[in-house]
């Protein structure tokens, strides 16, 4: 069951240049979500009234605490930026489908994040049962999650100046790895996603991709926030599935990048 | 204390219903509001055949409200016969179902195959771009708004509400375009036409570049449309455009709206709908009103 | 790098103005703003003979803007060449004067006595209610429009600007009757019209009932006009509606506006002029563009 | 010289239902500032951009302090309310002329408030060197600033329930009270206004009221905020002076009410 809900801040730290981490303490929606599904979040600044959609990082389901980790990108990011521990914020969650963990068992999984698509494989990290390789790619030097990742699961690193890890993308950082694994779940942007779309296809990996768009209602009732799908779909009977409802987490194959 | 009205012999519990385009069909808002407590719930536009829309990005935010260029995508008259109406139908409110089209005979298709559907209200989107007649959009139009309506009004078993675009000189001339055709109701208003560039990457913001405004930042425009077209026809209204609370939907009512729809607002209040029904039983208490009634066009 | 801008044959060392009717004639921001530093000061609107105005209450605040009807009170062509245009004439700045009237004869009384005096440019305002001539806005009848601009040029020393409205169903009609009449320029947009009714003393917000919208709120329907005019006529644009910073004045200036009128902003922040001024400069660098005309109009 | 700068709440209180308290550190504002002027606030949340004209209560020109006390009348003033020490607040001023001092030296005076006229009669009563008679009149018992006002003259009471001093209005209390004076500094309702203006003509009195109109700019550059004026105004020509520049203190027969 989705809800609106005030949320109070309980910790907010800056990770790296411009990549805050946020705490929440939620009534309800810490409870239901799962790894993979997003929260809106909104502004309390009037003139912003669209929700800005966030994955989860962690969930604390016990103590109903979650937490995001974010990029500065414009003004409402900007305002969540400054929130301090005690501030209010107003939620929507959990929202999406999430990741589908128990694909997953008993096999040997890669969790792909690009740069700010690494938060949300903490939490699917730290809830899949499996064999885990974490390969994280970042711009630079600036890292983050870097400890609590390695944690989870075995870590590789790419950066796309060469200064940590592998230089490159998760897929320069494989191949040099020489990495083998039977299914992918990733997150980052989209000529990531595509390009690992690819490698799971040549590969014959069974492969899962979080995606990303513009939303307004971030429950499936506006069709702002479409993806084009390879099948007609089963809500408006054409070619495009709702990332928010549908989504965000696809099979890579249904949906074309 | 009455709160119920009257949209051409339909009696509404109360006055506010959803917008079309914002609400899908009520599944999705379902889980935060109990449908039963809406006087009707309006459709996102159905046509004659599933559309499957533009391009992303389809949405901007803009200073307190946004733009959409939804482009109407929709899965067809016969899935939303199927699907659509039954689940509406487990619930007391009132069923409106948006329509939209390319053609006048689109329009009819819809219209006559509602026909045996129980549906209680059809409203008739002309005001959505990429029209065929003359590639201007019906809605701009008071000879087209006048044809379309009659031409409509002959298929349709259920009255007819014709829904009114807000980017025209007068919005009277095409209220009484509406009524002259035969419309039972109209509602007001659709999308102001906007755009957004992005001047980072100097590109639109959305895929279309222009798209439909709305959200709080459209209300005074809205409230004044209303306001003339309830001086200018005698056919009901509804009033819509930034509804966010119970205040703003009372300044469409006292501004001459029979009921009201919450559009944008639900976006960033999935509960905006319930909140608005409840303020106006407020207000009116406040006010020592008891018929909801002697509120409609009470400021002159 | 350079900032300068061409508007018929004036230079403007910078892209910035003011709107007309919100800054007065200069002199109660010159204690805020160094009016050197502007590309334009656009006077508020005079009539040949004084005029009074509207009753108060004349505004009201909106979200994310705000409404006035303040009726044009000015003191008359007489006072204001005694007192404004030497005022101005301190300042290294272009003197821009909007001109209102009542009737075709009024516009050209006034511009005619301008003709001799030390003015750049004349803006002639066509948006205003309540004209003589058919009892319809000159603005919103693209006949009208044409016919102004041609008497009005007739009359003037100076290039003519015709301001525009925005209530009309086509805007680009509107500008390519006032190009056909022979206006120089084309300013746009003027206030959206709109309505505030204050729920709880159950009247209107403003004493004339309806007022001009204004502000922020009202920017995505500016630009896409400037957007629309901009690929429809030859002249150059000055572009406003809405704008406070330098990032919403690099939208009209991306969309084909050759300059921009700062408006409502400097209601909230008197500083806003100098800050776009400074803030396109700070652009231009970031994008390393030397040269502020290869912005006008590059998103297409 | 008018300045908008940010100021720091120092202090805010409720000092009865509704009525608050607030003292401000401003950079140049309260230099300039004199009893009688105003200032314009400005919302913090970006739906409401227009300003908030409230009047000077004290002027501390030494420390750079001032202080306003205001009613929760809308949206605008109940932002202002929740603010506490160390928000930070945009401020426009001082605006206006002030009452004319200079005008009572050596003579009695009323200084009459109504409601949340009240507040800019004690800083006037501080800084006025004359016989003062301070008549306040509330709606009813819940008083605000009757020890400072006490401290700064002879102060009358009036309430329009009667629950404490005379019953009625300002005006009611003269009467009562049999008080003579020579000059009128007032600011209230415009009904009360009008009856000051009344009894002012009626008893040959000098008198100044303070007038309130609905403003955009608040430096007499938009016009809105005019009121009408008995001769030809300076600034257009016509009968409308502009409260925000030409008042908001007026001789009372130069305005119609
Ligand atoms: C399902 C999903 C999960 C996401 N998870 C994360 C995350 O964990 N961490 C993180 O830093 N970012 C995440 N993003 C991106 C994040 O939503 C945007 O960076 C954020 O909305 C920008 O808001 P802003 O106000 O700072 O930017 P602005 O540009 O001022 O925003 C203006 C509008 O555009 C929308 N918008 C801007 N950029 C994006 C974007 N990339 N995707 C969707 N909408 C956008 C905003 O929501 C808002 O409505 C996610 C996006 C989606 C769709
Ligand atoms: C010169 C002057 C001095 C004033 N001094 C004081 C004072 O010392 N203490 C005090 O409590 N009030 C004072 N007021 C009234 C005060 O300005 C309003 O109560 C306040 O603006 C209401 O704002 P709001 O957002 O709470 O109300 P809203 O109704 O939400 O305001 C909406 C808009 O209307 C304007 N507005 C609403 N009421 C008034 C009003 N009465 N006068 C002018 N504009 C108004 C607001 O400024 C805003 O632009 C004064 C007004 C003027 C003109
Ligand atoms: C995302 C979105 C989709 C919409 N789709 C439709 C539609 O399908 N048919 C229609 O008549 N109006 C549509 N509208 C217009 C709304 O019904 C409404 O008229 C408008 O948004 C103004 O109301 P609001 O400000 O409360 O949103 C849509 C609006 C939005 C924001
Ligand atoms: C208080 C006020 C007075 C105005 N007076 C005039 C005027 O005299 N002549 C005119 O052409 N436009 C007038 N306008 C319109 C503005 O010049 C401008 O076109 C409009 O406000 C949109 O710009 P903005 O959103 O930046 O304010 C006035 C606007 C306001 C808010
Ligand atoms: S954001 Fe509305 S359908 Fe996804
Ligand atoms: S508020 Fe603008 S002139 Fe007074």
């Amino acid at each position: 069951m989705k809800k609106k809900e005030w949320c109070t801040v309980l910790e907010q730290t800056e990770l790296s240049a411009g990549i805050y981490s946020m705490w929440l303490q939620t009534e309800t929606i810490a409870h239901e979500a799962v790894p993979g599904q997003f929260i809106s979040l909104y502004c309390n600044e009037g003139s912003r009234l669209l929700p800005r959609p966030i994955s989860l990082c962690e969930i604390d389901r016990r103590q109903g605490r979650l937490r995001i980790v974010y990029r500065v990108a414009g003004k409402g990011t900007e305002e969540f930026s400054k929130y301090r521990r005690g501030d209010q914020i107003s939620v929507l969650g959990p929202l999406g489908n999430g990741f589908p963990l128990e694909k997953a068992s008993g096999k040997t999984i890669f969790l792909m994040g690009g740069g700010i698509g690494i938060p949300p494989m903490l939490e699917t990290a730290k809830q899949i049962d499996a064999r885990k390789m974490i390969i994280a790619g970042y711009r630079d030097s600036n890292l983050f999650l870097e400890h609590e990742l390695k944690a989870a699961g075995e870590l590789y690193l790419a950066s796309e100046d060469g200064s940590v890890g592998t230089k490159g993308n998760v897929l320069d950082a494989i191949r040099e790895q020489g990495l083998k694994g039977d299914i992918i779940f990733a997150c980052g942007p989209t000529p990531m996603l595509r390009a690992i779309k690819n490698f799971a296809q040549e590969t014959g990996m069974e492969c899962y991709i979080s995606m990303e768009e513009r939303m307004a209602c971030g429950v499936g009732a506006c069709l702002a926030c479409v993806c084009q799908s390879k099948e007609v779909d089963d809500h408006s009977h054409v070619h495009n599935k709702r990332i928010c409802k549908d989504g965000p987490v696809f099979e890579a194959s249904e949906v074309e990048l | 204390m009455n709160m119920s009205v009257n949209l051409a012999g339909v009696e509404l519990k109360n006055p506010v219903m959803t917008a079309s385009g914002t609400f899908g069909s009520g599944a999705e808002y379902s889980e935060f509001v109990d449908l039963n407590r809406l006087g009707a719930v309006v459709t996102k536009g159905v046509a004659n055949i599933p559309w499957p829309g533009n391009p992303t990005p389809r949405i901007a935010e803009v200073y307190g409200g946004m733009l959409n260029a939804i482009g109407l995508q929709n899965p067809g008259i016969d899935v939303f016969c199927e699907r659509d109406i039954p689940y509406l139908k487990q619930y007391d409110t009132k069923i409106i179902v948006n329509v939209c089209g390319k053609s006048t005979e689109d329009y009819c298709e819809v219209v006559e195959r509602l026909a045996d559907e129980p549906v209680d209200l059809l409203e008739i989107n002309i005001s959505c771009p990429n029209v065929k007649e003359g590639g201007i959009a019906f809605g701009q139009d008071p000879k087209a708004v006048e044809a379309i309506t009659k031409e409509v009004k002959k298929y349709a078993k259920q009255s007819v509400i014709m829904k009114l675009s807000p980017n025209v000189t007068d919005i009277t001339v095409m209220a009484k375009a509406a009524e002259a055709g035969g419309a039972d109701v109209l509602s007001l208003i659709n999308t102001l036409t906007g755009m957004k560039i992005d001047i980072e990457r100097q590109t639109f913001a959305i895929a279309n570049k222009t798209g439909g405004m709305s959200g709080p930042a459209v209300k005074p425009v809205a409230v004044r449309m209303v306001y003339q077209v309830a001086n200018a026809v005698s056919i009901p209204i509804i009033g819509m455009g930034g509804i966010a609370n119970a205040e703003d939907a009372m300044e469409f009512i006292l501004a001459g709206a029979t009921a009201v729809s919450v559009g944008t607002a639900n976006f960033f209040n999935p509960y905006t709908t319930t909140e608005v029904a409840e303020g106006i039983e407020a207000y009116m208490k406040r006010h020592q009103v008891n018929d909801i009634r002697e509120l409609i066009g009470a400021v002159k």
